[in-house]
C-alpha cells in the first residue's frame, strides 16, 4: 500500500521531531563515536565488576547500537511502553552490557542501576527481561529474537501504525533453524518495517563462525529468503546511519543489514580473538583495556 | 447436539473477535485441524497463518502480543507443546506475553497416526513453567465459556482441546471458572479427579460405581493451574482415597500435581490413571482409552481397587 | 578423498550385482510403470479400508519412491539392518501407505500385515516407526528427517562406508527451521553421500503452499545454504531414474532434487486438489479411482 | 582435588573413546561448556560439532545411533532440554535410537544468566516421555563411574550434570550403578531423598539434623528413572516422612515422582524442595540455592517443619 507508506513517513518525520522523546536534536557523528567509546568503557566496566559476561559480542555490536539508540529508533524513555515506538530486540541478548548502558544513558532507568548487573537480587541479569525498561522481550536464548520482531512489524501492519521493528543478531546464531523461519515469514507477509541487523563479527564461542558451523553465504541466503540486503562496515557510524536511513530498502520486502564488524572491538588484544567471547579480564588486562578506550568528552557514560 | 470442543471453542472465537479487533487467531497450516478455516475467510485482518513452523507461530504470537494483541495461537497439542516449547517458556511465559496457546487435538486425539502424533507430555512441562495457566475444558458449554474467559485473563494461558466429540457433561445453567473445580457427583467412599474430555468417562465410572453400591464422590478439574487445592483437600479429608483421571502420561500431569498436594497436606491412598511409561498400542482414541482402561469401566475397577486399598489400610 | 569416491563407486557396482538383496535384475521402465501403477492402486485402498491417511502427498511421491526402491537403492530385505545398505528416509511420514505397499511388494514383511494399516494393535500406523522391517526412523512430526538422514551420511563417511542416504521432504515442509539446521550441517560437512528429494506438488494441508507460507524459490535457497540442485519432473519415471543415477551432482556437496510432481497424481478428481491432501474417498469415489487407476501386468501389487 | 562433573564426564569419555571407536561427541557451540575442546582435538573423527543448532544437534546424533555409534549429545542443559525436546522424543525415544544426552550446566549453574539459561523443567519432560533412564551423578566418582556404564547401557539416556565444583560424596570404594539409590545416612526420624550435586547438600543437612538431636536418613538417587522404588518405600515404612530435594521445579520432577510412588503405595508426609513456580530472583547459584533454602541449612529447617507434621498426624 504506497498511501501508507508515504503517510508512515510523513508520521515517522513528526514522530522524530515532535512526539520523540529524545531531548536533543540528532546527534553529529563525532558526538555519535564519543557515545561509542563511553559505551564500551561501561562494557568493560559492567563485566569487571560483576566478573561475568560476553564482551567480545558486546563489544562489536557497541557501533550499531550506538547509531540505532542514538539517532535511529523513536522512542520516549519516560514512556516506555509508547504504542508508537519503534521496536528494538536484541536477539543476540547476550551482548546485553552495551545495551543496559545505552538504556541508561538515554534515561530509562537510573546509572546507578548499572552496579547490579548480575549481582544478587539485582535487577539487570546477564541476558535482557522486559523488567527492565526499554527491553521489549526477553533473549538469551538464540533464535528467537527475529519470530518476535517479525510478530511485533505484522501487528503494525495490521494496525496501520508506522513503527518499525529493529532486531539484532549474532552470525553464529544463523545456525538456529527458527532464524529461517522468521526470515521466511517476514518475506511472505512483505514486513518492510523489519530489518534485521547481522553482527557479523565471524567468530562464535567455539571458533570461527566458518569452521563452527559455516553460516555463510549470508546475502545469498537472505536474498533467496525474500529479504533485500546490504552489506556495511558495522563499524563506520557514517555508514550504519545512513544506511538505516533508507529503510525500507525495498518497497514490500524486509531489510537486512550485514554488518561487517570486529569481535572485541576497541580493545586490541581482545579483537577477532574468539577466547574473549566470555571471558573476564584480570586487572591488570582491564587496565590495559581501560587505557585503550580512554577518550574525554561530553559524550562519556557513566564516568 | 454435541461437538468437538476444538469446533466450539473456534465459533466462540469467531464471535468473539468480531467485537473486539485485539483477539488474533494464528494457525501453523492448522486452520483445518483447529477449525479456523471460517474464521480466516471472514476476518482475514484478524488472522496469521505461519505455515508448518511451530517455532515461529509463538514467537510471532508473543511479538503480537507485546504490541496489545491477545493472540490465539492454535496447533496441534504435540506439536505446540514441544516443538515451541522453549519460545513457550522464554518468549511467552518468561517474557509474560499474553499469548492463549491452544493445542488442538490433545491427548490421544489422533489415535493411530501414532506417538508423534500424541501430547501426553504437555501438561508435564506446561506445570514445570512458571508463569502459564493451564486449562483442559470439558465439554462444549465449558468451552465456550472459558474461551470467552480467556480474552481478558492475565497472562500465558495454554488450553488443550480434544478432536472428537465431546460428550455434554454440565446443565445450561453450569457456569464454569478459571481455576475452579466442580463437584459433579457427591459420596463419601473415594473420590474420582478428573480433567479435561474424560470427565465425562469418570462422571459415567462414578454411576457405575454407584450400581455397585459405591458412593464414589467425582469432582472436574477445568484448570491444572492454579490448582483448585481446596476441593481435592476437602475431598480427601471426607472420602480419604483419591483416583486421578488424564489423558497424559501418568508421570507429571495431574495425577502427579495431586500426589505431591497430599503429600504435602493430608496423605491418602491415591491412584493414578494415565498412559503408562511405554509406547502405546495402535489404535484410535475409544481404543485406546478401553485398552488402558481410561473409559468408564476400567476407572471403575481401578476405584475398586482403591477403595481396597483404603480400607486395608483402615484396618 | 577422491580415492575414496572412486573406491565407493566400485564397491557401489559390486554392491548392486553381488552383494545386493535384489533377486531381479534392474527393471526396464515399463515394469517401473507398472510398479507405480500398482502401488497407486494399494495406497488407495489401504486408506479406502482404513478409513483413514493423506492420500494426496501418498500418490505425489510414488514415482519417485519406486524408482528409488525398484532401481536406485541398494538393500537386503530379508536382511533389513545390512550396514551396507542404503539408507531412505520419509521425512514427509504421513505419506507412508505406498512405502508401506512398496517395503511389503520388495519382501520386508509380509503382504498380509498390510491390512493391519491404522487397526487397532496392528503394526503399521499412520506414520512409519522403526518397529517396522525397512523403517529407519519415526517419522510423522515434519521437519526431522533431514537431521537424522545426515546424521547417517555423517556416520557413512566417518567409517568409509559406500552407503548413500536418501530423504524424502515435502514443499511445505520446508517451512521448518530444522530442515535448514541440517541442510546447513549436510553442506558443512561435504556430505555428498546424501540426497534429499523434494516433492514439490505446491499444496499442502490448508492451500497453495504460495499462499500458506511461501517456500519458494526452492533452488536460490538449497544453492545459498551450499547443495548442488537438480530440478526434474516428478512423475518422469525415466528422469528420475538418470538424474538419480548421476549422484553426487558434485563431488563434496549433497545432492538436492526439486521433483515437480501433482498431489493426488493418478486420480483425476483428487489432482492438485489440497481438500484432498487427507480427504478418504467414499464407496462412489473408490470406485470411480481404482477403475482410473486399472492397468494389468505382472508389476501389480497386492492384487 | 573435586572438580566440575561436567570435566570429570569428558575426561572420562575421551578415555574410552580412545579404545571404543563406536563412541562420538557432538556438540552445538558447547565444546567450553561441555570442556570437550581435547577431545576435539585428539579425536577429531570422534567429534562433530553442529553449531548453534540444538534440534539438529539431536537428529544428528539418532541418525549415528541407528548407524551403529555411541553418540553422546552435548549440550546446555537448557537448550537440549527445550529446544530439542520433540527431537528427542521422536528420533531418540520413539524410535530408540542409542543416544545419550547430557545435559550441561544443568539446573541453576548459570545463575544470574536468567531463566532462558536454566533447566528447570528438564525432569518433568524426560519423566514423561516413555523410553528415557534419566540420570543425575552427584560427585566427581560417580559422573565417571556412570559415564563408562553409559557406553553399553540399553537405550536412551538424558544425563544432567552441573557446571560448578561438585563437592564429593561419596568414598573411593563406593561403586555406584544406574538405577540403584544409595542410603548414606542412617535413621529413623524422617528421610531426605536427594539427587544431582544437591545430594552433598542433603548430607550436609543430615548432619546439621543430629546436631539437633534428629535421626535424618539421607537416600541419594542417581536414577530418577527407573526409580529406586524400593529404597524409597523402605524409608517411607521405616521413618514415615520424606523430604525430596532437587534442584528442579518443584513440578514434575524428583518430588512428584516420590510423592505419586507414595501415594499408591504408602501414603506419609512429605515435602518437596525445590524451585518455587515463580520467576527466580538474579543471583548464583550458591545464592540462588540460599535464597530458596535449599542449602543445608535450609534443608534442615525444612526437615524439621515436616518433623513437626509427621509428629502431629501421629498424635
Ligand atoms: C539457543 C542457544 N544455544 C546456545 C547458546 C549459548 N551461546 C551464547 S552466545 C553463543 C555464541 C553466539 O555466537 P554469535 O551469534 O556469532 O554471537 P557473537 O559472536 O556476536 O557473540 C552461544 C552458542 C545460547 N545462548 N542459546
Ligand atoms: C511438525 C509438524 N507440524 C504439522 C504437521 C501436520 N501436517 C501433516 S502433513 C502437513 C502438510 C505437509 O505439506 P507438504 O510438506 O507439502 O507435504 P505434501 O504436500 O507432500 O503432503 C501438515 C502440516 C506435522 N505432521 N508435523
Ligand atoms: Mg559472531
Ligand atoms: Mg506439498
Amino acid at each position: 500500500m504506497p498511501w501508507e507508506l508515504a503517510r508512515n513517513a510523513i508520521l515517522r518525520k513528526k514522530t522524530a521531531k515532535g512526539w520523540c522523546g529524545l531531548k536533543e536534536d540528532k546527534m553529529a557523528l563525532s558526538e555519535l563515536a564519543q557515545k561509542a567509546l563511553a559505551t564500551r568503557r561501561e562494557v568493560l566496566r559492567l563485566i569487571y565488576r560483576a566478573g561475568a559476561g560476553h564482551i567480545g559480542g558486546a563489544l562489536s555490536a557497541v557501533d550499531l547500537l550506538v547509531v540505532l539508540f542514538y539517532d535511529v529508533l523513536n522512542y520516549r524513555p519516560e514512556e516506555p511502553d509508547w504504542p508508537l515506538r519503534d521496536r528494538f530486540i536484541l536477539s543476540k541478548g547476550h551482548s546485553c552490557e552495551g545495551y543496559y548502558a545505552i538504556l541508561a544513558d538515554r534515561g530509562f532507568f537510573p546509572r546507578e542501576e548499572l552496579a547490579s548487573f548480575m549481582k544478587y537480587q539485582g535487577k539487570l541479569m546477564g541476558h535482557p527481561h522486559p523488567k527492565v525498561p526499554g527491553v521489549e522481550i526477553a533473549t538469551g536464548s538464540l533464535g528467537h529474537g527475529l519470530s518476535v520482531a517479525t510478530g511485533m512489524a505484522l501487528a503494525g501492519k495490521r494496525d496501520h501504525l508506522p513503527y518499525r521493528v529493529y532486531c539484532l543478531l549474532g552470525d553464529g546464531e544463523l545456525a538456529e533453524g527458527s532464524v529461517w523461519e522468521a526470515a521466511m515469514a517476514a518475506a511472505h507477509y512483505g514486513l518492510d518495517n523489519l530489518v534485521c541487523l547481522i553482527d557479523c563479527n565471524g567468530l562464535q564461542i567455539s571458533g570461527p563462525t566458518r569452521q563452527v558451523m559455516n553460516t555463510q553465504p549470508l546475502a545469498a541466503k537472505w536474498e533467496a529468503f525474500g529479504w533485500e540486503v546490504r552489506e556495511i562496515d558495522g563499524h563506520d557510524l557514517q555508514q550504519i546511519k545512513q544506511n538505516l536511513d533508507q529503510i525500507p530498502f525495498t518497497i514490500g520486502r524486509p531489510s537486512l543489514v550485514i554488518a561487517r564488524t570486529v569481535k572485541g572491538k576497541g580493545i586490541s588484544f581482545m579483537e577477532n580473538d574468539y577466547h574473549w567471547h566470555h571471558k573476564v579480564p584480570n586487572s591488570e588486562e582491564y587496565a590495559r583495556a581501560l587505557k585503550e578506550l580512554e577518550g574525554v568528552g561530553p559524550g562519556e557514560i557513566g564516568a | 447436539m454435541e461437538r468437538p470442543n476444538r469446533r466450539v471453542f473456534t465459533e466462540t472465537l469467531l464471535t468473539l473477535a468480531k467485537n473486539d479487533r485485539r483477539i488474533i487467531a494464528l494457525a501453523s497450516d492448522s486452520r483445518g485441524s483447529a477449525t479456523l478455516n471460517e474464521f480466516a475467510a471472514e476476518l482475514p485482518e484478524q488472522f496469521v497463518e505461519v505455515g508448518i513452523a511451530e517455532q515461529n507461530l509463538v514467537g510471532i504470537a508473543a511479538g503480537m502480543a507485546k504490541c496489545g494483541k491477545i493472540p490465539f495461537a492454535c496447533s496441534p497439542a504435540c506439536f505446540l507443546s514441544m516443538r515451541s516449547v522453549e519460545q513457550i517458556k522464554t518468549d511467552v511465559a518468561y517474557s509474560g506475553a499474553n499469548v492463549r496457546l491452544i493445542g488442538i487435538s490433545g491427548g490421544v486425539s489422533y489415535g493411530a497416526l501414532g506417538s508423534t502424533h500424541h501430547s501426553l507430555q504437555d501438561l508435564a512441562v506446561m506445570q514445570a513453567i512458571p508463569g502459564i495457566t493451564v486449562i483442559l475444558p470439558a465439554d462444549n458449554r465449558e468451552t465456550a465459556m472459558l474461551t470467552r474467559q480467556l480474552v481478558d485473563y492475565p497472562g500465558p494461558v495454554y488450553m488443550r482441546l480434544g478432536r472428537e466429540t465431546a460428550p455434554r457433561v454440565y446443565a445450561d445453567d453450569f457456569q464454569p471458572e478459571i481455576g475452579k473445580g466442580t463437584l459433579l457427583l457427591p459420596g463419601d467412599d473415594l473420590t474420582i479427579v478428573a480433567t479435561g474430555e474424560l470427565v465425562r468417562s469418570a462422571l459415567d465410572a462414578g454411576y457405575l460405581l454407584r450400581q455397585a453400591g459405591i458412593a464414589g464422590r467425582v469432582v472436574a478439574l477445568n484448570t491444572l493451574k492454579p490448582l483448585d487445592t481446596e476441593i481435592i483437600l476437602t475431598a480427601a479429608r471426607e472420602t480419604g482415597a483419591l483416583l486421578t483421571v488424564e489423558e497424559h502420561s501418568i508421570y507429571g500431569g495431574v495425577g502427579s500435581r495431586v500426589a505431591q498436594l497430599l503429600g504435602e497436606c493430608c496423605p491418602v491412598p491415591l491412584t493414578i490413571a494415565g498412559f503408562p511409561d511405554e509406547p502405546l498400542v495402535t489404535g484410535n482414541q475409544e481404543e485406546l482409552f478401553r485398552h488402558y482402561a481410561l473409559d468408564a469401566a476400567g476407572l471403575a475397577e481401578k476405584a475398586k481397587g482403591l477403595l481396597r486399598r483404603k480400607q486395608a489400610t483402615r484396618r
